[in-house]
């Protein structure tokens, strides 16, 4: 990948990367990236949360590898600055037992023009889904034991757009 | 030589813990024969590897495919594929 | 279009549109549209911002068609939950004054899946650019009277690629 | 018949009003009639209408083509594209 009119030092500062059991705040996340700036036209913010299923789950347990976690989105994040010119991007993924309608992962894009920072927080989660050591289990409502979520093939097709899209790869 | 394998999801409670230390065979080369040796250490290990086609594995905390060589690596982890986000 | 999952009323409720000289509060429009359910997956929020163009803007001057534009941007948003089967969206668009690093525009769509979510917020942005009754005027720094905001080729593209995608017309 | 015209940007600028009752003459029944028969009123209006192809129409707050029959329209609004977002 070409380096880009982004110095390498500052794709390091423009990225942001936390694992965290606690919650976040949306709004101060914006805030960051965006506060004292002037150079900033679009902000995209993906929030991605646990989903009852229908009221089956009490709750999803998510195991992260500690280290590789922030190791392999921190990669993804800073791919993700070079090849859409972000001005920077935040993400933050928690671990630990999540229940319906928490927060899950947080990216935020920011970037002059909307189809970059759309691109950006986009990018991130189809990489961040395939390739961040997180696992899902859920927990049932009726107390049962509960399976580990499986992968899923729509995940590694929305990855895959990206090196079509790019006609080579773009790890 | 000696190497530290972590196990996640799945494959952590299959095997029954999370981390251990291991003495690898000189036969074991690669990922993949990793894998296979480990598959032969017992009912919990058959258990975690019966198909090692779904197996991910990170060298050092870099995604490494079966047939990548294991060299000098420290930390060998081993997990189901990823279902974060 | 046919007329998918959502009924009519459903539709209806999904869909918020304010047209304000005030500013909005993105953490407070994200929580209205998913507090107290455990159907949504996926939150997306866009916010458009005034950038001072490298020191040149002093302000724009966002002028609009009141009425038209709360009826314009309220199709599009309706359109928008239909064709991507959304939980909800809400669009916010500001009138008046904006200094550069100000709030222009904000639009949050909510999904089960992140896909869904990412494609409704884009499409509506896409359209409200080239379809809503706004108009932006600068205001320079150096006190000169300013030009209006030109409407781009870039825009009406950003358009077009939904009515590809789909094979037939969106509107 | 008797039409509101509502003007905005620099069509409303250009023409020193942003809103007018005007009789419409019998000959114009279109968008694009109207269009021209507007920049025949004098030097503001010939200064807003000078390129008549930029020009975007809505009929009662409805997107409409020059070639859209005006019909019994009460309020009809004439502007450049639209740079909202």
């Amino acid at each position: 990948m070409s380096a880009g009119p982004q110095s390498p030092d500052r794709t390091a500062q423009a990225v942001t990367v936390r694992i965290q059991p606690q919650d976040f705040d949306i709004a101060a996340e914006i805030g960051a990236l965006t506060a004292g700036r002037a150079d900033i036209g679009a902000v995209v913010s993906f929030t991605g949360l646990c989903r009852d299923e229908g009221g089956r789950l009490a709750a999803l347990e998510l195991e992260h590898y500690p280290g590789m976690a922030e190791r392999a989105i921190t990669t993804i994040a800073e791919q993700a600055v070079a090849r859409f010119k972000l001005n920077g991007i935040t993400a933050i993924h928690r671990h630990g037992a999540i229940e319906p309608g928490g927060n899950i992962v947080l990216v935020v894009a920011t970037a002059p023009h909307r189809q970059a920072a759309f691109d950006g927080a986009s990018f991130l989660m189809d990489y961040l889904k395939t390739d961040a050591p997180f696992w899902k289990k859920e927990h049932l409502k009726d107390g049962g034991a509960g399976e580990w979520v499986s992968a899923k093939d729509a995940d590694d097709k929305a990855k895959a757009k990206w090196t079509e899209a790019r006609g080579q790869s773009a790890q | 030589m000696s190497v530290r394998l972590v196990y996640f999801a799945w494959v952590r409670e299959r095997i029954g813990k999370g981390s251990e230390e291991i003495e690898l065979p000189d036969t074991v080369k690669t990922v993949g024969e990793l894998i296979a040796h480990l598959a032969t250490l017992g009912e919990e290990y058959e258990a975690a590897f019966q198909v090692p086609g779904v197996i991910r594995a990170a060298l050092d905390e870099e995604h490494a495919d079966h047939d990548e060589a294991i060299g000098g690596t420290r930390e060998i982890a081993l997990f189901p594929p990823m279902t974060g986000g």
